[in-house]
């Protein structure tokens, strides 16, 4: 058979023509690692998945692109998207910013989407961005609230990659949980200074326990490393961004998830009303952005306490301060 | 900061040391046999990974964690054997095949693991085995004898292959093949077949290597899981001289200081993280270029070879 | 007909597709088994490398830090080292390009332009220095040292986009992204085809590599390289200074790497950003080999090489295929095309010889004409 | 492992063509050795002889004829095949891994007998019952690299005798000796005859030829001239069989009136690459007009001795002079800019770059001067006239001046080399061991360069271990020992007796 010129449409969605029914919803994500990296590529490509099994797949279709760490690879996609007929694209790292900004003036029709973020561009006068921000300092708040209280040793081990971004926001924000909960209570934190080096942070986690750490913590895809170790060693791991009892039910206490789905469904629905973007999303507890899921081998006072500040939060009583490191 | 140098930390700090040193073991002993018959395999990164994959899967699908290394160890086999047929048949540019070949293990590896796992999921690899009466030794004990059964085979794997190059017709003919591959020829030696095997054996230790991180050390597999690590590897085989126990110091070295620098960061040391992260590899020069006698490499490397009919 | 099948210049062209397209097949099979057409996904893939105008800017904007690497490779390796050390030396110049002008932000955009792209050349050069000067004065390997220098320019780019250059806008949004403040505008290079990232970097390399062809092929200072890299002893018989030569081919190597930093961040990226050396320090290696080491070589190389990427990327998005499936293929595209050379340099040596021994045999005209090397 | 020698009576090559792609390098070559013979095998440089050995020792395969071994017809395969036979080769080139010990190149590709595991013990054992039985002594356990010339050439007999060979191949085994070390190897030669076995010789060297062989036959383009046993014939014989002219084997040497002094080493010592002293307090003239020969053991200081003059190796002590400045301190390329022309003794590891074309390599000297470059640029135009100039003028048999360098001959190679060095008409010519392993033709051809340059008032250093080759060319003849002048002494009052026992460190008593 010689190659066809046209892709047959049916499983793969991206390349119909653009005028698409009314009724379906066409989303598209560029992902800077992998849907299966149980972390921040993940969490917001099975929130997606979710909503669409919430919708139906005849209402919501999905395309992706991973592993779009190359900015200009990632800028030729989401112009390839757009122009493909999408009517959501979201470009899920800040480093796709300058693109974004660059080509969404040329579809004024699509609606795009980036985190993290508070930029929508409305200041160049462009109106079909969303900025969305998940408030990475709060799920690191109440993992550290809990933390705080299952620390018997009163050391606390976090396995950071970078000190950057994302990862930074939650760093702060434990630190800050765990203050609030237990001054006495010591967080070593180490960095791997990469977001793959998973051997090097499997060993960080080694070393935390061998200075005395009795809980973990950490962020990234490195650290399925560090929570194989954490098992081994009976050690209870506590986790951020997606759910990482996958990895290993038994050790991991809790995950502060990025739930994204209220705030896709958000964006939706914003579309359908009419706005195509210039508005800054943020996930929070308040909004359902970010939930806890704690395991059942969690202690209940613990988890009280965690609850108890993911309340605070939510109505705004606790407020996290950073402080310098 | 001050209890940088109690004797806790230094023994903690040796005691990671030696346990980092596992995957550089296995992959830069691999690669050294494959070095001294004139084959240089930049692949290694992309075969640890399929072997890391290989030995993840076989435990994750129930089976044994010994039965993973057997897997890790046929893959990596099998990937020298790609890499053997490119490389010495073919006579392909060693360095860019080698290349090639990293990215076909890393492609693969991922693929692998999303069509046939999804999300890592951790499995229960080889635990910890503190060898009995030796482990109590004071300070030795704790630092060589607490750890699982991979890493003491790769610390065998030195006295091993010291022995294998240097006491057998097997080693006396890579050694010769990796110098002079036209008067082992001569002398009825059959050049690629020695390639073919000191290939095939190191990518089957480098596949090893792999699984002494997935089953070993880490109990998951992960995408990209060896983050350069292979590439590290190599130039260790070029550190050590292409000598076994030269290989052992460089793999030692550069993992103690790793050690060194998490230890620096977990205790607060006020130093920027990243500026430690970059310590060993630094180190590593450092030593090679003042302290380290520099040996030649083996005069064939990087040269396939044909007679010249 | 059958002469013509055989000789070199057929097989050259010839032999590299027919091993892309066995890699390919190999990659079909993959393909079909994730249930995905292989016809339509190697369709789109060719479509979306060459197939449009912008699927062609796509192609040469990719091209061009591959080629300025790939540049570089083909001085280190003509002078007898192997540079694996691109990454680093991308990172390192690209790092210093932005501060650099950052720094002057306020100097005509034409001026600042050209000190920035010197600037990264120079700072590149500077870390491939560091790997020259180990092997020319104290024998440290290059392949040890560069694969070293990489992993501490990725923590050096780290600190810096992290702490010092850390974009102030990111702090402000607290948000601390890991990326430099923009550039000025005056400084972007020219886009040549916009909408598309298409900008006048892809003018500069191709000119770069008539000039390195000519360094290499028509000046002393490339005789010397090569001779050099060929056989040291005779280089130092004929009274080269060889450890300065050597030293040499790492620097111009790493000047080119830097460069394409530099040329990324006021070309594409306008900022300094992590990933931005996009693998091309090791891409590069392949797309100069595939070049024959021949700088003029290295444009049709990494211009097909560079549609090979854009046009992965392309399949990905349109068949929704993983990424890592795309991986799997190029490292077969590579370690086929390199294997297939043998055949091409068997029936070169085969021609070669019968051309040699006809010229002996005829001995009428025992010196020929011909005047290129 | 089969430790008794099988027995060859007779091996016959029948008619045997081998074609490379071009190239008839065997036309019906028919050739036979017996047990207990020396078969002399001569020719120019590309005759085919090493072609015709190696089809002997499997390591090309005949396009057509026949080999027999006692009239049985066989087929060689490969060298494993060959040793299976009884056959064993001594190469043009010595097949020896440096980096592994006596005992383990002989052990190499044997069998041990404790399965995978070495055994080196008996290896070494077996070693020194050959070195006694045969007078070969080497030390077993030293790695090759440390070995001096002639003791690798005994490695490689050894080689073969441990692997049983009834038949032994010698391709220019000589080319590299001394004639105290040519003259061991005959006696182990003339013993394993004795013996009853079989021996080829391939040589340049006539007078080597005619005094050990049996018989000799002499190839010419491939094609067997003829064969002939060893009585009555002389060299000048053999020689017009070999080039088909008359060929001039003794060199008239018309005494010159000599110059100023052009080269001067005062006091000089230098080390060599291990770091021991290769030369000690070494002081020489060479006078424009003259040539200077320098005798000797080979390893004796004579390399590091070329290697000081040119500005390669660094002096521990004493002073170079070039005419009469001072130049002790001067790198390689500024000697070569102020006269000094050097024709090193590795020519394929130091003369030449391989991969580089004919012309290439005739400008690597002159790269950096006018006419060859301008500036920062080559002139391609003038490379290529350089090259058309000096293939024609110096007779370099070579396709094309494109052709790359490494396709040559030996013995073009070093007329190329030879071109290079003597077009810039030198002041001084340091030329160490210009004619090994080159055919009797060439060597006739250099020798009269040498002479015609020297006519022309050039000081010449002729560092060579043939002692025919200085005797006919030297003027005053300096022998060096242990990195030591010995003595020099005029060509008149030089005869070999004299020369052989300062080369062997015997200092004369009045
Ligand atoms: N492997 C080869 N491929 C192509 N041509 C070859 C090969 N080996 C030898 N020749 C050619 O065959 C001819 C005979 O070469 P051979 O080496 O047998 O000469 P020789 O008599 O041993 O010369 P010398 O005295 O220089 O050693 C030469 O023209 C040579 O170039
Ligand atoms: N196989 C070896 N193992 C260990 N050391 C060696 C080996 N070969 C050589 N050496 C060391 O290196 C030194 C230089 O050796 P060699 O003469 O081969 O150098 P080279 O660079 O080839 O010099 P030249 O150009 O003069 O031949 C030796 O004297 C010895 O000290
Ligand atoms: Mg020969
Ligand atoms: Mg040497």
């Amino acid at each position: 058979t010689a190659p066809v010129a046209a892709p047959a449409g049916g499983a793969q969605p991206a390349a119909e023509a653009p005028a698409a029914a009314d009724d379906v919803v066409r989303v598209a994500l560029l992902l800077p690692s992998t849907i299966n990296d149980i972390a921040w590529s993940q969490s917001i490509y099975t929130s997606l998945k979710e909503l669409q099994a919430e919708m139906g797949e005849d209402k919501l279709e999905i395309a992706y692109s991973e592993n779009m760490f190359n900015v200009p690879d990632a800028a030729a996609a989401i112009r390839e998207y757009a122009a493909n007929g999408y009517d959501l694209v979201i470009a899920h790292g800040a480093q796709y910013g300058d693109s974004l900004m660059e080509i969404a003036p040329d579809f004024p029709e699509v609606s795009f989407a980036w985190g993290t973020s508070t930029r929508t561009g409305a200041d160049q006068g462009i109106t079909n961005i969303f900025a969305y921000e998940p408030r990475g300092d709060q799920a690191g708040y109440v993992t550290g609230v809990l933390a705080a209280k299952l620390t018997k040793a009163k050391i606390i081990g976090l396995v950071g990659p970078v000190d950057a971004g994302d990862a930074k926001l939650h760093v702060d924000g434990f630190l800050a949980g765990v203050k609030a909960t237990d001054p006495e209570v010591k967080v070593n934190v180490s960095f791997t200074g990469s977001f793959g080096d998973t051997a090097l942070a499997a060993e960080a986690a080694n070393t935390h326990i061998k200075a005395g750490a009795d809980v973990l913590t950490g962020s990234s895809q490195q650290v399925v490393g560090a929570i194989g170790v954490a098992k081994e060693n009976g050690i209870p791991w506590i986790g951020v961004q997606a759910d990482q009892s996958t990895a290993a039910p038994e050790t991991v206490m809790a995950s502060a998830i990025y739930d994204w789905k209220q705030l896709l469904k958000d964006i939706i629905a914003k579309r359908a009303a009419g706005t195509l973007g210039g508005e800054v999303l943020q996930l929070t507890y308040a909004n359902g952005g970010i939930r806890t899921i704690y395991s059942d081998a969690a202690p209940a006072d613990a988890v009280e306490a965690a609850k108890a500040a993911e309340a605070g939060l939510a109505d705004g009583s606790i407020t996290i301060v950073a402080e310098p490191r | 900061m001050d209890n940088l140098l109690n004797t806790a930390t230094l023994i903690g700090i040796a005691h990671s040391g030696v346990r980092l040193a596992t995957p550089y073991l296995y992959a830069a002993i691999g690669e050294m046999f494959g070095q001294r018959s004139g084959v240089l395999n930049l692949g290694v990164e992309g075969v640890m990974l399929m072997g890391a994959f290989a030995a993840y899967y076989g435990v994750f699908l129930g089976a044994d964690p010994w039965l993973g290394v057997l897997a890790a160890l046929l893959i990596g086999a099998l990937m020298g054997l790609l890499m053997a047929v490119i490389s010495v048949t073919m006579q392909a540019e060693q360095g860019i095949s080698g290349i090639g070949l990293s990215l076909f293990g890393l492609g693969l590896s991922s693929l692998l693991l999303k069509v046939l796992v999804g999300s890592p999921i951790s499995i229960q690899g080889f635990p910890v085995w503190q060898i009995p009466g030796l482990s109590q030794i004071p300070i030795v004990g704790p630092i060589f004898f607490d750890h699982d059964v991979l890493v003491y085979i790769a610390y065998l794997l030195v006295p091993i292959s010291l022995f294998v190059l240097y006491r057998t017709t097997f080693g006396l003919k890579v050694r010769a093949v990796g110098q002079n591959p036209e008067a082992a020829d001569s002398l009825g030696v059959r050049v690629n077949a020695v390639r073919y095997a000191t290939v095939i054996l190191g990518s089957a230790l480098a596949g090893m290597a792999g699984a002494s991180l997935s089953v070993g050390l880490l109990n998951i597999f992960q995408e990209n899981m060896t983050n350069g690590l292979g590439f590290i590897a190599v130039a260790l085989v070029y550190f050590g001289g292409w000598r076994p126990i030269g290989v052992l110091l460089g793999a030692l070295l550069f993992s103690t200081v790793s050690a060194f620098q998490l230890w620096m960061q977990v205790l607060g040391a006020p130093i920027p993280p990243d500026l430690a992260v970059m310590l060993p590899y630094i180190l590593t020069i450092v030593a090679l270029a003042v302290g380290v006698k520099q040996i030649r490499q083996p005069a064939a490397l990087t040269k396939p070879y044909e007679r010249g009919e | 007909m059958a002469r013509f099948l055989r000789s070199p210049r057929f097989l050259e062209i010839a032999l590299p597709i027919a091993a892309v397209l066995a890699a390919f097949m190999i990659g079909g099979v993959l393909l079909w088994l994730l249930g995905a057409n292989p016809f339509e996904a190697y369709w789109v893939l060719l479509g979306g490398a060459f197939g449009s105008v912008s699927a062609l800017a796509a192609t040469l904007t990719k091209m061009t830090p591959l080629l300025l690497v790939a540049l570089g490779i083909c001085i280190s390796y003509r002078g007898g080292v192997i540079n694996i050390g691109g990454e680093g030396q991308i990172i390192v110049g690209a790092l210093a390009a932005t501060a650099f002008a950052l720094w002057l932000r306020d100097l005509p955009g034409w001026l600042l332009l050209t000190l920035t792209l010197l600037v990264g050349a120079l700072t590149g050069a500077a870390w491939g220095a560091i790997a020259g000067v180990l092997k020319a004065r104290l024998n440290v390997n290059e392949i040890l040292s560069t694969v070293m220098l990489n992993a501490i320019a990725l923590q050096l780019m780290n600190f810096l986009l992290r702490g010092p250059m850390l974009d102030p806008e990111q702090i402000a949004a607290g948000t601390n992204i890991a990326q430099s403040e923009a550039l000025p505008r005056t400084m972007w290079l020219l886009r040549l085809a916009p909408p598309t990232l298409l900008h006048a970097g892809i003018i500069l390399a191709l000119v770069l590599a008539v000039l390195v062809y000519l360094l290499l092929w028509r000046t002393t200072i490339g005789y010397r390289i090569r001779t050099v890299g060929l056989n040291p002893s005779a280089a130092r018989y004929a009274g080269m200074p060889v450890p300065f030569y050597v030293a040499l081919s790492l620097i111009l190597g790493g000047a080119f790497a830097g460069l394409a930093g530099a040329v990324e961040v006021a070309g594409v990226q306008h900022r300094m950003l992590e990933g931005l050396s996009g693998g091309y320090g090791f891409s590069g290696i392949v797309a100069a080999l595939f070049g024959k080491l021949h700088p003029l070589g290295a444009i049709p190389a990494a211009f097909l090489f560079g549609g090979l990427l854009v046009g992965a990327n392309k399949m990905q998005l349109t068949v929704q295929v993983p990424s890592a499936l795309i991986t799997a293929i190029n490292g077969l595209v590579v370690m086929f095309v390199v294997a297939s050379e043998v055949y091409v340099r068997r029936a070169r040596r085969r021609t070669g010889r019968e051309a040699a021994a006809a010229s002996l045999q005829s001995d009428a005209a025992p010196v020929t004409q011909a005047s290129t090397f | 492992m089969s430790n008794e020698r099988r027995k060859i009576n007779s091996l016959e090559m029948i008619k045997i063509t081998k074609r490379f792609p071009g190239v008839l390098a065997n036309d019906q070559v028919t050739f036979d050795v017996k047990g207990g013979e020396i078969h002399a095998l001569l020719g120019e440089n590309g005759a085919g002889k090493s072609t015709l050995m190696r089809q002997l020792y499997g390591l090309y395969h005949p396009d057509a004829g026949e080999i027999r071994i006692d009239g049985q017809a066989v087929t060689i395969q490969s060298p494993t095949d060959a040793i299976a036979r009884g056959i064993g080769m001594i190469h043009q080139h010595f097949m020896l891994v440096d980096e592994l010990t006596v005992a383990e190149n002989v052990a190499l590709g044997m069998p041990s007998s404790r399965g995978p595991v070495l055994d080196l013990d008996r290896v070494e054992a077996r070693i020194q019952a050959l070195s006694q039985a045969y007078g070969l002594h080497v030390n077993p356990k030293a790695p090759v690299w440390t070995l001096a010339v002639g003791e690798r050439q005994r490695v490689e007999i050894i080689k073969a005798l441990y692997r049983g060979a009834a038949l032994l191949i010698l391709d220019e085994p000589t080319a590299v000796l001394t004639p105290q070390e040519a003259d061991d190897l005959f006696v182990t030669l003339k013993q394993m005859k004795e013996d009853g076995h079989a021996l080829i010789f391939i040589s340049h060297k006539l007078r080597e030829v005619v005094a050990i062989s049996d018989r000799i036959s002499v190839l010419r383009g491939g094609r067997l001239v003829d064969t002939v046993p060893n009585q009555g014939v002389t060299r000048a014989m053999l020689a017009r069989m070999m080039v088909g002219r008359d060929v001039l084997l003794e060199r008239a040497h018309k005494a010159l009136e000599t110059g100023v002094v052009r080269l001067a080493l005062r006091g000089v010592s230098a080390l060599n690459v291990t770091g021991q002293a290769a030369l000690r307090n070494v002081t020489l003239e060479v006078h424009a007009g003259e040539i200077l020969g320098v005798a000797g053991v080979s390893g004796n200081g004579q390399r590091e001795l070329a290697e000081v003059i040119a500005g390669l190796r660094p002096l521990a002590g004493g002073s170079v002079e070039l005419d009469g400045r001072n130049v002790s301190a001067w790198p390689p390329g500024k000697r070569t800019d102020a006269g000094l022309a050097y024709i090193p003794e590795e020519r394929m590891h130091d003369g030449i770059v391989q991969e580089f074309s004919v012309a290439q390599n005739l400008v690597l000297q002159d790269y950096d001067h006018p006419p060859i470059s301008r500036g920062l640029f080559l002139n391609f135009n003038a490379i290529a006239a350089r090259g058309r100039e000096l293939v024609s003028a110096f007779n370099i048999r070579t396709p094309s001046i494109d052709t790359p360098t490494r396709s040559l001959s030996g013995g073009n190679i070093q007329k190329l080399i030879l071109a290079r060095e003597l077009s810039r008409n030198p002041k001084v010519l340091v030329a160490a061991q210009p004619t090994r392993g080159v055919d009797i033709g060439a060597t006739e051809y250099i020798h009269q360069r040498l002479l015609e340059q020297r006519a022309q008032g050039a000081a010449t250093l002729l560092i060579s271990e043939d002692l025919d080759e200085i005797l006919a060319l030297a003027d005053r003849i300096a022998v060096i020992y242990e990195g030591r002048i010995m003595d020099i002494v005029p060509r008149k009052q030089a005869t070999a007796e004299r020369l052989g026992l300062l080369m062997a460190g015997v200092a004369e008593k009045e």
